[in-house]
């Protein structure tokens, strides 16, 4: 596919956006004072200023509609800048769950306020430390939810949770307030710097969605495609970074861009980059446009992306040489994202396995 | 779009009347494709009759201008004409490196005359094409090439060998890199020159794979004469017109690979050879391998269709083409390797007739040839480097 | 682990005997002739009379008695000349499953033969193109034979077919005279030129081990660790071969050795050879020794070895460019058989299927 | 063998008698490792009364002489020592750079004085190394070096910056490459010399990792005042024993790394987190990855034992110490990613006291300098190309 013109001002306006909002050093930032929030409010209202917040919003709630196509192109520059905000959390998972499966009340009290700004929302779905959304632990009894989920990004600071429970008619999210009885929030900080929370409920009241499993499958299906091009756009920015550098530092008298090894290593990085992105916006593309085979394409892109991302940090590391271990250097913090963002909503290998069974084998 | 309604419609028709019902079958093998030519002995009638149909209306070569034997269509309609010929299996008519090659090579550099020479017979299948690019000291350095054309006034006297020369004992005549400026650097004083293959001092050689197919030749030229005519492009600036059709050969890779794999899934193929347990190949390690192979290649195909539209919105491939060369070979030759994994001892036989003649094998070892013509996948490397990321020379 | 004098003694003498006798244009020649017996007969004279044949066979029964490492050290050599004869078949599958399974009549009768080369013995194990011997399909009842193998080896020369099949106590070799009524054999030529078979069984009659099971284990051991020194060996003359041709070859007017590329990648392959080499004669001396974790160290370097000879294979190719590709250069020959000696008595998959098996996970 | 019973037997009851029960316990981590030196506080009474009694023994440093603190034993001896140790899980007493780098210089390079010197401060754990070798523009290149000593008649005043100086902040002297003659080719005029951290103008800043450790600082000399007996082998011939020592260091390579995953089965591990399905692993992908890094890792430790018994048969490692780095680190690099795929979310988490503050996601980031220090992979491939394989330079 190739981006109209509507989405390629989208893509160079956030591109500017993000580069000069929410660049690597307010991570840093944000990490060294131990950022009580923990993400970059300024550049937040900024991205709600510019309606980001309402990218997959429809119009008639408030949001600009823009389908995911729109949401990865602005995931592809937080994963350049390493920006850190909820996007993903609420303006791609909620407002994709909410929109798939909530009711006509609910949709009119939360996309709104997630395309305002004034709603955060997060989602709960890991039961234990790998994502296995076949198999939910959690359990809706009598319209109280029972359970403990980790891997909450932006738990601590969200006005709403969104649950993936059993129920009576399987597994499903459900809307569960924050500051209920029965909720206990634990903060835990990832190696990546970013939001995430492990969440207890007991018996914590649980409201039921119109359609709680379409919702579930929505946010996946979004988050997983939305990942995809963040860390392909995360894996982009590496590979920038390493290739100016081979084309900077010396040693042994030459560049070290000179060295034929590593030009070749860097012009296979380069390949997988450029696979990981296209095969991230076909995805995303097939699912605005509700192709047959999306599923399969998401899966696949977030497999592919996970792996093209660690492989652009492993790389990054390496070809910097020692520079690249050191915390003041930025790109250990691409590694580390890598690493979570690609085990964010299922690793490269759950998601090939998910691709693999669609496929029949 | 809604304009080209009519023009599909057509085409479906005509396409109907006119394409025998046994052009409508699928290839048993690569050896049903219409190579045409002087030598060419038509395998059925309906071969023969579907190439004439064909050339009568310009679609063998759908987008060459009509005045040169083509069909003159836009590039909308030719993907037209080529959807329909899929809808209903159509065969292609013909196909040999006159079309591939020369043709774009004769379309861009070519005078006048040496298009109205040249294409109206490609594009009726009556001379085939092979091309004469390396030489046994020339693979990936292919500049260094030594094949001389010595300028006897009238005419140049050709000296020299080429090898790889695809089907040169099949084809009738020859696009041809040779030497015109043994005093000029490297990639100057080369001229690319067409010759009849039936010349004078003109000897063939096949050259066994070991796939044990001969699909190249080793080809000889002793005092070979060449009309001074027949030189395409400038003289000594056949460097140009090589590498724009190496580019051009290169883009062509990237699709599926024909041969056995075509249009086969991998997972259902191990399924029978391996079992299952719980709806899961039984042999996890190859479930993984076929997984991440085919997750691999859908990103390679969504990257081919990003290039190409950028390609056709004017950005051009350049050497993007080097990427794809290098990707869509490399995974091809993974393709056969996690094939042979699932077939076992069966993808080993070498002549029974339960493998179509060895045809597992076969295809697996000729697929290691796949990232070594065409420019190996390591020259493919170095031209990402340094053209696409400009890395500097050493 | 390191050789003992009488075995570098062996390894020096059998790599003179090989490379004599039983060179690669040995092979190209019984493959162009379509010889009838399919192996070198010269040779396997020569290997008789050297007392190759014996090399597991007790003392008692007239061989030498020099264990797995000696086997080994002989299948290294042939993995180097790509030599072509019944070895494998005979001397070391045929061999170790009498020794661990047969009567002392089967014993008396066939070791001594196996180890003067009067008799040349095949193993039938594979019921399908994937070697699966946990799962044997051909039964016997009533001390009649039903079935159908194939990847026999040297079936259509050998004297004696040692057949693995379900029997009253489960699964386990029999003895079948390949003449005897209900046998049919069909020689499969294969992508490597070597001799193998198809080979029905129709009610033969077979007879029973003394411990048919425990000759079928001992004989995908000895196998299994035998191959992997022939694989270590043919990926070790590969990767030689390649390294004199980058060393000899030019092209933009340097040696292509001289290429960064190239030399690292030279590099790794040497270092995969290896340590393929040594987890082969680890394995070989780990069975002699009875050690524990014998098993495990077979599995593991079946699998190394089959990866490692395809890598030489596939790199030995490549960096010879188009010459590698032709039937006249001897590259070739080596790709071919790194893929049947890979697959033989189980592929790579299959030997670290096991392996995890075995370790638990 | 049967003669090193006796030896055996006295060990045995030595280490039975005199290890303190506390130090037979295994490390809770790396933490507790007793580096030695004049900044040393020792973590409790035992882990001094064992480094005294061990010193006494000489068992410190158990193979060198005996006449500089070692316990001047056999290979044989030292190799009975140690599996007694482990036999009781006995904790090593005292390590630091001055047993694995300093001290075999030392016994090779160094003067009768310098060995007396400084050998038995280093096997008594009184005073600790550090090593400066990288520099800001020296990495990979570190014959590049720039630190200069300038000859002052009595002494030399060193001037530069070194990088990568492991616990230089912790250290009491450092064993050092200096320029000594800026006239002479770069492999000449360096300088192998010793001089104490305390002297004045030396300042050093710990580097704070990606892993979050500082391991390693900047060292900083500002006219450091160093005597001109301290310099290990000739004056300008430096790098014979650098290069030695990297060989040395190298080789030391390839047994198990310590930390999480030292001793610990990936198998099992994993099928806490994945779970099982029939008894394998549920993602079989993982399983597949997890059996090929433990058969890799087998076949890498067969191929050490192989090259250890070929050196202890006189034949020397030499470049084979590239092939044991590049390995031996790719392979632990490796295993840290397997476990983090095991792990999942638990494995990210940074500093919760469920992961004994983030040791996983710290192992894992620190496991990726192990391919860079003491040579990078890329720099033992060229010395494997060049110095094994003989190929040519450009």
């Amino acid at each position: 596919m190739k981006l109209n013109d509507e989405q390629q001002m989208l893509q160079d306006s956030v591109a500017r956006l993000m580069a000069d909002k929410g660049p690597v050093s307010h991570l840093r930032q944000l990490r060294d004072e131990n950022n009580e929030k923990g993400y970059d409010e300024p550049l937040w209202q900024a991205m709600v200023e510019a309606g980001l917040t309402g990218i997959l919003v429809p119009e008639e709630h408030g949001g600009i509609g823009f389908g995911l196509v729109g949401a990865g192109l602005v995931a592809r520059e937080i994963g350049r800048n390493l920006s850190v905000t909820p996007f993903l959390s609420s303006a791609v998972l909620g407002a994709a769950a909410l929109s798939a499966g909530g009711s006509d009340a609910q949709k009119a009290e939360w996309l709104p306020a997630i395309a305002e700004g004034r709603a955060i929302t997060a989602l709960a779905v890991d039961d234990g430390a790998k994502h296995r959304p076949e198999a939910i632990q959690a359990r809706v009894e009598n319209g109280t939810l029972s359970g403990a989920k980790l891997l909450v990004l932006d738990g601590h600071v969200a006005d709403l949770l969104l649950v993936a429970a059993q129920g009576d008619n399987g597994a499903g999210l459900y809307l569960v307030d924050p500051n209920a009885g029965g909720v206990t929030i634990e903060r835990t900080r990832m190696a990546d710097d970013r939001n995430a929370a492990r969440v207890r409920f007991d018996n914590a009241p649980a409201e039921a969605m119109a359609d709680g499993a379409a919702a579930l499958d929505a946010a996946l299906r979004a988050g997983r495609a939305v990942l995809a091009a963040e860390l392909s756009g995360l894996a982009l920015e590496v590979f920038e970074r390493t290739l100016a550098y081979l084309k900077e530092r010396k040693q042994f008298g030459r560049l070290i861009g000179t060295f034929q090894a590593l030009q070749h290593r860097a012009a296979l990085l380069s390949g997988e980059v450029a696979m990981s992105e296209a095969l991230a916006m076909q995805a995303l593309d097939a699912c605005d446009r509700g192709a047959e085979d999306a599923d399969q394409l998401v899966l696949a892109a977030k497999s592919k992306a996970a792996k093209v991302a660690l492989l652009a940090g492993q790389e990054g590391v390496q070809m910097h040489g020692g520079i690249g271990m050191t915390d003041e250097f930025d790109i250990g913090f691409f590694l580390k994202r890598a690493r979570a963002g690609g085990e964010t909503l299922g690793d490269a290998n759950y998601c090939a396995d998910r691709f693999a069974a669609l496929r029949g084998y | 779009m809604s304009d080209l309604e009519p023009f599909r419609a057509e085409t479906r028709a005509w396409l109907e009347a006119n394409c025998p019902e046994e052009m409508r079958q699928p290839m048993k093998s690569q050896s049903e494709h219409c190579w045409g030519g002087r030598k060419w002995e038509f395998q059925s009638e309906a071969q023969k009759v579907w190439l004439e149909r064909m050339a009568d209306k310009g679609w063998t070569a759908p987008q060459w201008p009509k005045e040169y034997g083509g069909g003159g269509l836009t590039p909308e309609e030719a993907a037209i004409l080529d959807e329909e010929m899929k809808r209903i299996n159509a065969r292609t008519p013909v196909s040999n490196f006159g079309f591939w090659m020369l043709g774009p090579a004769l379309l861009k550099f070519g005078s006048e005359e040496l298009k109205r020479q040249h294409l109206p017979p490609i594009c009726r299948g009556e001379i085939r094409w092979c091309q004469g690019y390396s030489e046994p000291n020339a693979g990936s350095d292919l500049a260094s090439l030594q094949t001389r054309a010595e300028d006897k006034g009238d005419h140049f006297l050709v000296n020299g060998q080429k090898i790889w020369t695809s089907y040169a004992d099949k084809a009738d005549w020859i696009f041809c890199l040779v030497r015109t400026d043994p005093n000029a650097t490297k990639h100057n004083g080369i001229s690319f020159v067409l010759f009849d293959m039936e010349s004078e001092g003109v000897t063939t050689r096949p050259i066994e794979l070991i796939s044990g197919e001969s699909p190249f030749c080793e080809t000889f030229f002793d005092d070979v004469k060449v009309d001074k005519d027949q030189v395409v492009g400038e003289l000594n600036r056949g460097w140009d017109v090589a590498k724009y059709l190496l580019t051009h050969e290169r883009n062509n890779i990237g699709g599926e690979p024909p041969g056995f794999l075509k249009g086969r899934a991998l997972g259902p193929l191990a399924a029978e050879y391996v079992g299952t347990e719980n709806g899961k190949l039984a042999d996890t390690a190859l479930r993984a391998d076929i997984a991440r192979l085919e997750i691999d290649q859908i990103a390679f195909t969504a990257l081919v269709g990003k290039i190409r539209a950028e390609a056709e919105a004017g950005q051009g491939v350049g050497a993007q083409s080097a990427v794809l060369k290098y990707y869509g070979t490399e995974l091809n030759k993974r393709r056969y390797e996690v094939m042979m994994d699932a077939l076992g001892a069966e993808g080993l036989e070498w002549d029974s007739e339960r493998t179509m003649g060895g045809l597992y094998a076969r295809e697996w070892l000729r697929s290691k040839g796949n990232s070594i013509e065409g420019g190996t996948s390591e020259v493919m490397l170095g031209i990402v480097s340094k053209r696409l990321l400009g890395l500097p020379d050493a």
